[in-house]
């Protein structure tokens, strides 16, 4: 596998260091560790670190910014922070009210982000947590703790970076966000698997007439493997999946993430969004946004995720706060300009 | 000999890194069984760490030896592994009085620390398909040692017998902690990553005494 | 090649519709072509139409919007639109004051365009034309003409947009587009192909261990084929490439686009973002911006383009005009919130 | 016979499209040598929509059944061959005074017209690899075939076989037009796309014309 890459033992560090170079005088790059922070931070408000396993881009990294994270650690390829960097995004974010911890569900995730908890906890820093854990694949609704985040973590970072961004306290920081953990679901379809730089053998392998529905953004297993199908297919495969799961009824409001793994192209997700709109309109759902990219990637990756965030009124006010990330900003001009009447919002 | 200086611990901390990095692509082969295919590269890396900071310096205190080989895995490795493998040398041998050796208790009394504190943050039980499946036998193994006061050098071999049979018997469980829990069934046959790790570990340290103990 | 479509025969039309579902009210599809226009267009400006064949998406598709083009018609996969669809989006663009057509220069584009162009001539609608021809690879400057459009047509689009925005004439919009064109340069180096949607075979092939230098957007061989190298010296001599043809000199200012060609992960842009902003630096050129992305693809191609705009003050304060569209916009909160006196400038 | 009537051009014109149709991935495999691969899509597909028109009624003008031709596939296809293929049947039917058969001479007119009305806006010579090179030599044999008053039979069997040579002759030129101009030396040996598909249409015209003319 070619990979642009110089020596896939820095690929972490050169990405970071590209980023900052990019976004120059924006985000500040710490000495040593893997770990972003805004250069400005409004004073008085509880701060919001993410962060994760890398290879993911744009997830962790490019959810920085006004309304967004306030600092982003990443490990290596797939791999959870340490505790020590994960420490210092900590101290780096903190103005003195506390800092939300978002990231997924993940055995190495959620050790490295305990022991960085009780680390900062010595340093007088408080902490609290939100793991997300949006893939319905991955485990039954009775042991929905076991399920792992993946593309929702996009939902969930929103929400929480807007209601710090809002001045709420950690507390009420933290409630916030967990309300908007379970209202997100996600359910993917992998075609054919990314590769890590550095290893010739891609994670998993698939034979070439096949998905796997419900596959995890580590080449995890999902719920079946099965003939590969048309597109709208199996988008109603996974929307039905969530809309069980949730679960979802005639009449609620939800935002709609189609999400590629790395490979797919627009065009692919494009017509997986169409049918999604489709879709959700018999069942009575209210699409208020609508959004496709490749938010949540697994190297290179090939398929697609889907994802919807149930919105409440509380949420919707969140959601709806102007934010400004490399990765996604809210609608710039047209809330502004010409379309300001439909700003976000496909209601 | 019936016990370990702070210089043998630290050649033998030394021979196990070699050892691990020998074995990456063996280590990542077993993760992407069952996991996403990285074990080997954390590993590989984390233990590199280790060697570079043993060997920066002389010691003189054994658990000074474990508790840096430790806190230098947590704090580079990330990843599920850097925390486990990490309090496997990390969480017996902080904040322990200075020793310039120990003996196999002592040995086996700082795994036993790992034991429990591993469970204490995994919440994994022998049969969930980790690591502890392979270092609770192993624990058992050195406990029994200690207490028939076997010499280091058979404690070593048979913790390792242990570790190994550990690792083995964890082909058979479903996954219930870390990456393969979704892997239901699919994972039966399959060995855990990090039980395979730790085998390698417990092996080195076995070689390491056959040679130099 | 497994792809999330449903019948390769519609993959374009039902693109438009999820797009246009995506973006509800904001941009209206016609019956029957396959052409998107903005639902609001300010009147007594000129009308930017832009458009090619599909498969390359974002581009053209998603660079519709405020300061953007006004209509994109996209033909099928890699071929380019019939003159009557080009017709249909010149009538829905024109607002009484004519229409710029910015496309790529390719035989297909030219000749439909241009016969495009003739019957809107005869429908009493003025029009004039930049053909973007950015890709170094593509021919020696002494045959400028004859170089191909790829990633560069994002610069020459934004800065058509904006001119087009700020309310000039048809003339004034051309010269100024055409103004851009002639500071637009990009190279690109292909890893591995991509595959037209039902079509099994990709449109190369290329060995393992080896990369295609100049490399076209439809797999067009480049200027030459050679063993896989490091990043960084991959990406110095793109950079030096578009140096000495341009020629850019020391104290030059210019915008960077890091593109890649649809499966390169933003890892890997990222890292060479990194060493092009350190390679111009190295020779004394300003970076005024940079963007790394997808803007410009062949389906799953891997690989990167690097682009230049080499900008004066003229060019620079169209660069700068606030724009909005689905794959790319201004600032948003920076510019008015709290990084303003950072705006999108890296100088 | 001496004529074809628009009955006979509407059934002709409907064989090219079969045969077009057929050869989709063959003209895809010609230009995935030197272009983009498309090739085959797009005349498929545009010769599917032409026989689409021409089924759906009956033609009594030669002419017409030509231009619904060339207009439909200029409408339909784009692409350059959209542009290039429609103009073959559309340039020298344009305009023309309704005609319920046509000889040797008018097809011949009608070809000579698209040769310069695709020259005037393609800007290629014989030798730049294009369709060019299979239709200049085309033209030519038609014109002879007329200034000799050959049967259509044979005009058609002419037509094709001088297509083909010129098909032939464009692998060893370097392409100045078109995707493959980059190409360079690394074109020559295969021949230009367009061609390719001027030939199938050549001998798909003088097929028909063998079995029912
Ligand atoms: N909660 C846990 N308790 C004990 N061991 C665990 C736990 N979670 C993961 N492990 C061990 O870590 C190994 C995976 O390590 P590694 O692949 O390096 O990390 P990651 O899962 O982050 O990719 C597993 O094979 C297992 O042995
Ligand atoms: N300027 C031109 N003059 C004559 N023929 C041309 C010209 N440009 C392209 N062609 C013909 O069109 C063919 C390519 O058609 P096609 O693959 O369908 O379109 P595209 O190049 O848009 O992919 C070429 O092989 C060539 O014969
Ligand atoms: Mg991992
Ligand atoms: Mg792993
Ligand atoms: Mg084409
Ligand atoms: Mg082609």
């Amino acid at each position: 596998m070619k990979k642009l890459i110089n020596d896939p033992r820095n690929v972490v560090r050169q990405m970071f260091k590209g980023f900052v170079a990019m976004h120059k005088g924006r985000f500040r790059l710490l000495d040593e560790v893997n770990v972003v922070v805004k250069s400005k931070l409004d004073p008085g408000k509880v701060g919001l670190v993410i962060g994760g396993g890398s290879g993911h881009e744009p997830l962790f990294l490019e959810f920085i910014g006004d309304g967004f994270a306030d600092a982003v650690c990443q490990g290596n390829i797939f791999a959870a922070p340490p505790p020590d960097v994960i420490l210092a995004a900590t101290k780096a974010a903190d103005r003195g009210h506390g800092v939300l911890y978002v990231y997924g569900n993940y055995a190495g995730d959620n050790l490295n982000f305990d022991m960085a908890a009780e680390m900062a906890e010595m340093d007088g820093i408080s902490t609290a947590t939100v793991r997300v854990m949006d893939d319905v694949a991955s485990a039954p609704p009775e042991r929905i703790t076991d399920r792992r985040g993946i593309a929702g973590d996009f939902y969930v970072i929103k929400i929480a970076g807007a209601a710090c961004d809002a001045g709420l306290d950690l507390d009420e920081v933290r409630r916030v966000t967990e309300k908007a953990g379970n209202n997100t679901r996600t359910m993917g379809v992998a075609l054919s698997p990314g590769t890590i730089p550095g290893i010739a053998k891609p994670a998993f392998e698939l034979p070439d007439d096949e998905i796997e529905i419900g596959m995890g953004l580590h080449g995890e297993p999902g719920v079946r493997r099965g003939p590969m199908e048309p597109a709208d297919a199996l988008v109603d495969s996974l929307v039905e999946l969530i809309a069980a799961d949730l679960p979802l009824k005639s009449g609620d409001d939800v935002c709609v993430l189609v999400n590629g793994f790395g490979s797919t192209t627009r065009m692919e997700l494009l017509i997986c969004m169409r049918r999604a709109l489709e879709r959700l309109d018999q069942l009575g759902v209210k699409v208020y946004d609508a959004q496709a990219g490749n938010y949540a990637t697994c190297q290179e990756m090939a398929g697609v995720s889907i994802s919807l965030l149930r919105l409440d009124s509380e949420l919707r006010k969140y959601y709806d706060r102007p934010a400004w990330s490399p990765a996604f900003s809210t609608r710039g001009l047209f809330q502004r300009g010409t379309l300001v009447e439909d700003s976000g919002c496909r209601c | 000999m019936d016990s370990m200086s702070a210089a043998q611990a630290r050649e033998m901390m030394i021979y196990v890194a070699d050892v691990i990095v020998e074995s990456k692509e063996l280590l990542c082969e077993a993760d992407r069984n069952i996991g996403d295919g990285d074990h080997g590269i954390g590993m590989a890396a984390g233990l590199e760490r280790c060697r570079d900071e043993l060997r920066a310096r002389e010691f003189t205190d054994v658990y000074d030896v474990f508790f840096t080989s430790g806190r230098t895995m947590i704090r580079t490795m990330g990843g599920a592994s850097g925390i486990i493998f990490g309090m496997l040398f990390h969480a017996g041998s902080r904040n322990m009085p200075s020793q310039s050796e120990i003996g196999v208790s002592e040995f086996s009394c700082m795994f036993e620390k790992a034991l429990t504190e591993i469970q204490a943050k995994g919440h994994a039980e022998v049969g969930d398909k980790t690591v502890v499946d392979a270092l609770h036998p192993m624990v058992v193994s050195l406990r029994h040692s200690s207490e028939s006061a076997l010499p280091f050098k058979e404690a070593l071999r048979r913790a390792y017998l242990a570790a190994e049979e550990g690792k083995e018997a964890s082909r058979h469980y479903v996954a219930k902690v870390g990456k393969a829990k979704a892997l239901g069934e699919r994972a039966v046959g399959f060995p855990d990553a990090g039980a395979v790790s730790l085998s390698v570990i417990a092996k080195a340290m076995s070689d390491w005494a056959e040679k130099n103990l």
